[in-house]
């Protein structure tokens, strides 16, 4: 049955992502750990990071991907899940700290010391455990998009209206989470991890860790997606995304369907975040901002929506760009990136796995054929 | 099948090139490289781009000079794009793959604080030239700004004693330096005697820009009879909006001062400032000052930027001397190797712009005077008062329950940022 | 007559937009295993009356009852399409990035919920069922092209054999030869007929042709309720009919 | 009679300065030595003499002119000539030749001699002929409540005759009272007048009152501060309602434009924040060439940028119509990454333009300061703003209700295909449309230059809350971007107070969240089947 499911669910575009990641799993490790500093194969710390924090936006894009490019909701909120993951991580992490702060307070974080609390806030218990923070990565956004989505969907918010909820959304927490009452560090955010499941967060050994767990998060997160949209729901959900209300009268309860892929997207951008904090060693409220969920959406369109390896393709290259950029042309990183959305809408309106198989003379098979083409109306 | 096989092969391959396409080739520099860490794009760029100027300047400066042991120095520029994670990744990026010396950088508590652990675990050396809220001091960071007591502190003095204020609003953008600076006062202002219904705190999100009740707020507080004034920790996009509103409600310095702590020449620079005459600013360096390591300092500053309206700040200063500090240390330890740089630069003085010295202590924080300056019609500010002496950054404040007991000191053998005093243990205040 | 034992029960349905009246009071009977023609000039209110009998609209006034007891106006879209009402649009709506099997499977009569659509695979008798209506709309050569692909006629069969497949109770057919060939128009008119026979139709046409060759009780809408009823002889000799046609 | 009088005192006190003057040098000259305190004792004594030959001394030390000569200590005035200083003697006025700028020292003022200075020239120009000037003099003195004043505030009083310049002068002489040791009751009758004014300055003053004086004036005191406050509270609410206003009208400026570009013509344009700052750049730009070659009329700089501003924001609207969105018809997301992308350039373009850091646009006087209207505080800047932002709105409903040109844009996004059928140059329209949208824009930032940051960022502060506005108002209704802009200005302003700023901003946020579920299309949302095709 599930084996099935599996196999319905995998096509050959998914077969090669998957290997890819499998020879990173291994390779990045070795590379990291076992090879001489000084040999050309030798992975720095730096390098594997960023791989790291890569294949994490790689995830967010594919859960975005899920919503957008099958079932035609734009998120422009999408950071916020990723980012409430990844606060709930860092609570965690936080908590792990236990009295290493400056001030050795046995309980409380430094920021809360400071400004002197007298005791922890309520919802900061249990994230000790990490069963617990775990539960919560994947269980505050979860819960959040689907009261957000169970409302919108009821009344039939869509298109644009419902993008531009999405980013009020994000943007209300930003500002919530920016204020320093709310109790998570404000700007500052949470910081200055120590260990994680007792292991030191510096240590190459546990970055690599991080990096595999990361690679299997993917991987796992892709596989799950594919296997989704290869079903039957998924294909009622592109046949939401065309013509939802046809779909209605063929007796589906559209809402439904809507709110599973949201809720499903929503906990898939969670552990992406949560993965990303350890390695990137920080959450603050600017993860809200609406800049970083509408950067997400550009990773989706760069590499294809619709398909999801276009997704991971997207989200991995345009990081890539970026963190090039900045080094090698600070001063005009900005115009690059700028002028690399522009021409991809306009030349790429399938993005880089559309430009494939149209070089190939024909549109891609299996997931890809989802994607819609131009000119349809809607969003 | 063979099909597929051959293309997860050939992904394969890929794969393992693009990851060998990372590794960084780690090859011998006949210069030093130095690392500048601060946004060139994005919310923080307003601030910082001019101190990564000021860096290619002093570092231009040095190489005239013939560099530093006998090598020429070499900037390494990144930009973080006022992104904090990205912060911490091209500080990694810095020190392992550029190998750069020491790096200069960083603006906003959170950018440090996001980097912080990236050079402890590296061991790299971070100057970090703006001030900040205090409550930090670590064995790789040298912190050039102002701790509160080298600015908050005597501001709120000088309105006490010359201006005979009572009543006190302290303003802030809400995050952690506003926070803390203005705990920090709250208690020290009580210390003195100030009455809680006295003191109004009031915060706002990052880059308000509608003032219009906050302002009136202020004038109501401002109306019980009390002298009053406002301390404001407002951060710098937030302040153009909210002078502009002060100048058109008509709040006159001489009814209600305003001593800002985060408005410098360069904010100043983007308001007119004839409706703020008075108003007053708390620094460690004004352009304003007439001495003739300032006067020349200017000028070379304006010929490198081709601009002679270029004003000139505090955190500007700040650079100039951390960088003169590090170049001494450096020669002082004869190598560049962060350890040596750690132990030999703590005790070094250099000169300041202000006519002064100012050295490095061992909690990595050094001696400044403070200066008031008040608000003139050309933009500059006019020095109407200046510490005597030189105060010492105090890194752990007095009038913070928890961080009393902590001193910091990186000297051998106590080596030490949050030594407890009562406990006579290294590691906070303990349980 | 009592509601019981129809079908289709309308009872003084009214629906306004923005004040112009596109139903007024529309009283209309449908018996199990009838098939009706509606026709009717443009902005009579045909659209609209299947739009509030599926549940896209609600109406201000008026009764809905189907099967006799189940109130329409209670339900929401895909309840009501459950209940065994199928409806055909006007201009033909299919899944077009869908292939045509996958059109018919996702019209199939199958538990809609989405757990179990998610893990959902086709029995032999869905395969034979669709296999069947692939040669009852002769689209069998077709099955694996993209909907999008088929031309205009081909999706209007397609969407028709999308309603065998729901395999309702009660077809509501939108002009289903809108811009069809004659041939087509026959063979339309075929499928149309051998469906009546297990379910209950109500087909609105322009195309007095057609609804000629349907041969079958006609309705006549006017300004949002019933002008006239009956044979279609009957109804075109009926002089108020005429005027509204000749637009007198 | 009483006003030929004090003509004639006036002229006599002209004439008779210089007599005096032999005797105040050597105060005016003790102004230039030692620290800021002896510099106001100095003052202190100048004042007392209650010379009015002083007051040009003073006048130059408020405006920073009076230096010290270092060469022999004269204390003159000294204003640029070329690139040296003039210097006149400050009580006779003669010239004392030129000098090197090194050769003098300016004697430096802070706040409380600033305030010293108003008092005294309060008290010494109380007798002036202007009536302007005696106005100020009387609200000088008012602020300063130097007791010294009251004997001249008295014979000034017994002269008066303007009548706004004697109620000035009676609630100054009650401020003074309330300062001085005077009878309790003369203090009653004080408190009343300033009860009488009643405005913030009056309670400051009734406070200090309650807290000093004896028992009866305390209770009196106290009652009028009572009636003061109730009074002011009332007028508070009625400012909450004005900076409602203001700030909705900063909305509706700011989302206008963008109601043309995405509600008219579906582009979701990530880059109408930068048509704003473009037209914030633009008018700096002619502020400059006004500050450099007719630094005169410079209060006429915002006018002439309003023009500038909309064509060089809505050019570079055309230029991005005709090069990118053209292609994007029909795809509004695409729209909404490309126009992502130019907005990133744009900022980055005019950050190695003109610099990382802010630039200054100055206030013309016409916009600058307030004016009291009963116990509201108007700022002119905003009420500016206010009418500006209506005027506009005016004129894009004029634009697109009644000219030609309105007509084709409404056609061409009703029905293009059949648009170009009746010969309507679509192409042309739809970059003209964009133009006006983003000429809009521009306008918009010319306003926003004048009470926030010209900076790279200006736009980025306003993009989320203009699509907040237009969403919530109704894609492709003007009047519901008006409603909409207004309601969320006013419900903040609303908030701010109890909530606060931070917390206020994060309701307003929910409560358009909730306002879409109840109404998915916004306040204005078209009904009926048009909704679905």
């Amino acid at each position: 049955m599930l084996t099935r499911f599996l196999l319905m669910g995998l096509d050959k575009k998914a077969g090669v992502l998957l290997a890819v990641l499998a020879v990173l799993a291994v390779a990045v490790p070795v590379m990291a750990l076992a090879a001489p500093p000084d040999s050309p194969w030798h992975l720095s710390t730096h390098t594997v990071a960023l791989l790291g924090k890569y294949l994490c936006f790689a995830l967010l894009a594919v859960a975005l991907d899920l919503v957008w490019g099958y079932v035609g909701i734009l998120s422009l909120g999408h950071a916020a899940f990723f980012a409430l993951g990844g606060y709930a991580m860092g609570m965690y992490l936080m908590r792990q700290i236990g009295p290493r702060g400056v001030y050795g307070h046995p309980v409380l974080p430094d920021f809360m010391v400071f400004l002197n609390w007298q005791e922890l806030p309520w919802y900061w218990h249990g994230f000790d455990q990490f069963w617990f923070a775990a539960l919560m990565v994947v269980a505050v956004p979860g819960v959040l998009a689907f009261a957000f989505g169970w409302f919108a969907f009821r009344s039939r918010v869509t298109g644009v209206y419902l993008s531009i909820i999405t980013q009020a959304l994000t943007f209300a927490l930003m500002l919530a989470f920016f204020r320093n009452d709310m109790g998570f560090g404000g700007n500052n955010g949470l910081t200055d991890f120590k260990t994680i499941l007792g292991f030191d967060i510096q240590a190459p050994e546990t970055r690599v860790g991080l990096f595999v767990a990361t690679v299997v998060a993917l991987a796992a997160g892709y596989t799950l997606a594919s296997c989704v949209v290869a079903s039957k729901l998924g294909k009622v959900l592109v046949a939401v995304r065309d013509a939802e209300s046809r779909v209605r009268f063929l007796g589906y309860e559209t809402e439904r369907y809507k709110l599973f892929a949201w809720t499903l997207s929503a906990c898939m951008a969670g552990v992406a975040g949560a993965l990303y904090v350890p390695q990137v060693g920080i959450i603050n409220p600017s993860e809200f901002s609406a800049a970083s969920s509408i950067e997400a959406v550009i990773w989706v369109a760069v590499g294809g929506r619709g398909t999801l390896a276009g997704a991971v393709l997207g989200a991995v290259l345009v990081n890539f760009g970026k963190s090039y950029f900045t080094a090698a042309l600070p001063e005009l990183w900005l115009f690059a990136l700028g002028g690399l959305f522009v021409l991809v809408t306009l030349f790429l309106p399938k993005g880089l796995l559309g430009l494939a198989a149209q070089v190939k003379g024909r549109w891609p098979s299996g997931r890809a054929m989802a994607a819609k083409p131009a000119g349809q109306k809607g969003i | 099948m063979l099909k597929t096989g051959r293309s997860l092969a050939a992904a394969a391959g890929l794969a393992l090139c693009a990851a060998a396409g990372f590794a960084a080739p780690a090859s011998a520099q006949d210069t030093i490289k130095v690392g500048i860490l601060h946004s060139l794009s994005g919310t923080m760029a307003i601030s910082e781009t001019t101190l990564k100027d000021v860096m290619l300047m002093l570092i231009e400066e040095q190489n005239k000079k013939g560099g530093v042991l006998g090598k020429k120095l070499e900037p390494v520029v990144v930009d973080p794009a006022s992104n904090w994670p990205l912060f911490a990744e091209k500080a990694r990026e810095l020190l392992t793959k550029d190998k750069v010396a020491a790096v200069f950088g960083c603006w906003t508590s959170v950018s440090r604080k996001s980097v912080l652990p990236v050079f402890e675990e590296l061991n790299g050396l971070l100057f970090y030239p703006v001030q900040y809220e205090g409550e930090e001091s670590s064995r790789n960071v040298f912190y050039t700004g102002a701790a509160p007591n080298q600015q908050a502190i005597p501001a709120v003095d000088y309105l006490a004693e010359k201006e005979g204020v009572k009543r006190w609003v302290l303003a802030g953008t809400d995050y952690v330096y506003p926070r803390t600076t203005n705990k920090i006062l709250e208690t020290y202002l009580k210390s003195k005697g100030v009455k809680s219904e006295d003191i109004m705190i009031n915060y706002t999100p990052f880059g308000h820009s509608d003032w219009q009740n906050i302002v009136a707020d202020v004038k109501k507080f401002g109306s019980a009879g009390k002298k009053t004034a406002v301390v404001s920790t407002i951060n710098g996009d937030a302040n153009v909006p909210f002078y502009k509103e002060l100048g058109n409600q008509g709040i006159k310095a001489q009814d209600i001062p305003v001593v800002a702590f985060s408005v410098g020449e360069e904010e100043l620079a983007g308001i007119d400032t004839k409706p703020l005459v008075g108003h007053l600013a708390a620094w460690n360096y004004f352009q304003s000052i007439d001495t003739a390591e300032n006067a020349d300092f200017i000028k070379k500053w304006q010929t490198f930027t081709k601009n002679d309206k270029r004003v000139t700040n505090d955190p500007m200063e700040a650079h100039y001397i951390g960088f003169n500090m590090w170049v001494k240390a450096v020669e002082k330890a004869g190598t560049t190797a962060p350890d040596a740089v750690i132990d030999s630069i703590v005790g070094v003085s250099v000169p300041n712009l202000t006519g002064g010295y100012s050295a490095m202590m061992p909690n990595h924080h050094i001696t400044k005077p403070v200066l008031i300056g008040e608000v003139q019609e050309n933009g500059q500010f006019e020095t109407v008062s200046k510490t005597p002496g030189l105060v010492v950054g105090d890194e752990w404040s007095d009038f913070l329950p928890d961080s009393k007991d902590l001193i910091a000191d990186w000297r051998a053998p106590m080596s030490c940022g949050n030594f407890n005093v009562k406990t006579g243990k290294c590691g906070g205040k303990g349980s | 007559m009592s509601a019981e034992d129809t079908l289709l029960y309308l009872d003084g349905v009214s629906v306004s937009f923005d004040g112009f009246r596109a139903l007024n009071s529309l009283s209309l009977i449908i018996e199990p295993g009838e098939m009706r023609a509606i026709i009717g000039p443009n902005g009579a209110g045909k659209t609209t009356m299947m739009d509030v009998i599926t549940g896209k609209t609600r109406p201000d006034t008026g009764t809905i009852l189907f099967e006799g007891g189940t109130d329409l106006t209670a339900l929401r879209e895909a309840g009501i399409a459950n209940l065994g009402i199928g409806r055909k649009f006007q201009r033909p709506t299919v899944f077009e990035m869908h292939t045509v099997w996958d059109n018919l499977e996702l019209a199939l009569k199958a538990p809609r919920r989405p757990l179990k659509t998610l893990t959902y695979s086709a029995t032999r008798d869905d395969r034979a069922r669709i296999e069947e209506i692939l040669d009852i709309t002769g689209l069998s050569p077709k099955r694996d092209r993209q909907a999008g692909s088929l031309s205009h006629g081909e999706k209007q069969w397609l969407e028709i054999g999308m309603l065998l497949a729901q395999d309702p109770k009660l077809l509501l057919v939108d002009e289903p030869v809108a811009g069809m060939t004659d041939a087509e128009t026959e063979q339309t008119a075929r499928l149309l007929k051998d469906i009546a026979g297990k379910h209950s139709v109500i087909v609105v046409e322009h195309d007095m042709a057609f609804v000629r060759e349907l041969g079958v009780k006609v309705t006549v809408l006017h300004e949002g309720s019933v002008l006239a009823e009956g044979s279609l002889d009957a109804v075109s000799a009926n002089q108020q009919v005429v005027d509204v046609y000749l637009g007198r | 009679m009483h006003r030929v009088l004090s003509w004639l005192l006036a002229a006599l006190i002209a004439v008779a300065t210089p007599a005096f003057a032999a005797d105040l040098d050597p105060l005016v000259r003790a102004l230039g030595t030692g620290t800021y305190a002896d510099t106001e004792k100095a003052l202190a004594k100048l004042a007392e003499t209650g010379d009015t030959a002083a007051v040009p001394v003073i006048e130059a030390l408020q405006t920073g002119d009076l230096h010290v000569r270092k060469a022999d200590g004269a204390v003159v005035v000294a204003r640029k000539a070329g690139n040296g200083v003039a210097l006149t003697d400050p009580l006779t006025g003669a010239a004392l030749g030129e000098a090197d700028r090194s050769a003098v020292e300016k004697i430096k003022i802070n706040n409380s001699l600033r305030r010293s200075i108003s008092a005294a020239l309060g008290a010494l120009t109380l007798m002036s002929p202007n009536p302007q000037t005696r106005r100020q003099a009387a609200d000088a003195v008012f602020k300063s409540r130097d007791v010294n004043a009251l004997e001249a505030l008295d014979t000034a009083l017994a002269k008066e005759t303007d009548e706004g310049v004697r109620r000035a002068m009676f609630q100054a002489r009650a401020a003074v009272v309330l300062n001085s040791s005077a009878p309790d009751a003369d203090k009653i009758a004080a408190v009343e007048t300033l009860k009488a004014r009643g405005d913030r300055d009056a309670l400051a003053l009734l406070n200090a009152a309650a807290n000093s004086g004896g028992a009866e004036v305390k209770a009196v005191a106290e009652r009028a501060i009572a009636s003061v406050e109730q009074r002011l509270a009332l007028w508070g609410a009625a400012q909450n309602l004005w900076y409602g206003l203001s700030l909705g009208s900063v909305l509706l400026l700011a989302a206008i434009g963008l109601a043309v570009t995405f509600g008219v013509m579906g582009v979701i344009n990530m880059a109408h924040g930068e048509m704003v700052m473009i037209g914030a750049y633009a008018t700096f730009l002619v502020q400059e060439v006004f500050r450099t070659f007719a630094p005169g009329l410079f209060d006429l700089s915002i006018l002439v940028a309003l023009p500038v501003a909309f064509l060089a924001s809505g050019a570079v609207g055309v230029a991005i119509e005709r090069s990118v969105i053209r292609w994007l018809y029909g795809r509004p997301l695409e729209t909404l990454l490309a126009t992502w992308g130019l907005s990133l350039a744009l900022q980055q373009a005019v950050r190695s333009i003109f610099g990382p850091t802010n630039r200054e646009v100055g206030a013309p006087s016409w916009m600058s300061g307030a004016f009291e209207l009963g116990g509201l505080t108007i700022t002119y800047g905003r009420l500016w703003i206010v009418v500006f932002a209506f005027l506009v709105f005016a004129a894009l409903l004029v634009a697109l209700r009644k000219t030609a040109f309105g007509l084709n844009i409404r056609a061409v996004t009703q029905n293009r295909s059949m648009a170009s059928a009746m010969g309507i140059r679509t192409a042309r329209v739809d970059a003209l449309t964009f133009g006006l949208g983003s000429g809009i824009a521009g306008l918009a930032g010319v306003a926003l230059s004048q009470i926030d940051n010209v900076s790279p960022n200006l736009g980025q502060g306003y993009i989320i809350d203009s699509f907040m506005v237009v969403v919530f108002g109704g894609v492709g209704n003007l009047w519901g971007t008006l409603v909409g802009a207004l309601a969320l200005g006013s419900v903040n302003k609303f908030l701010e107070p109890y909530a606060g700023a931070v917390l206020g901003k994060i309701l307003v946020l929910i409560f358009i969240i909730l306002f879409i579920q109840r109404r998915p299309r916004g306040l204005f949302a078209l009904k009926g089947r048009a909704v679905e095709a």
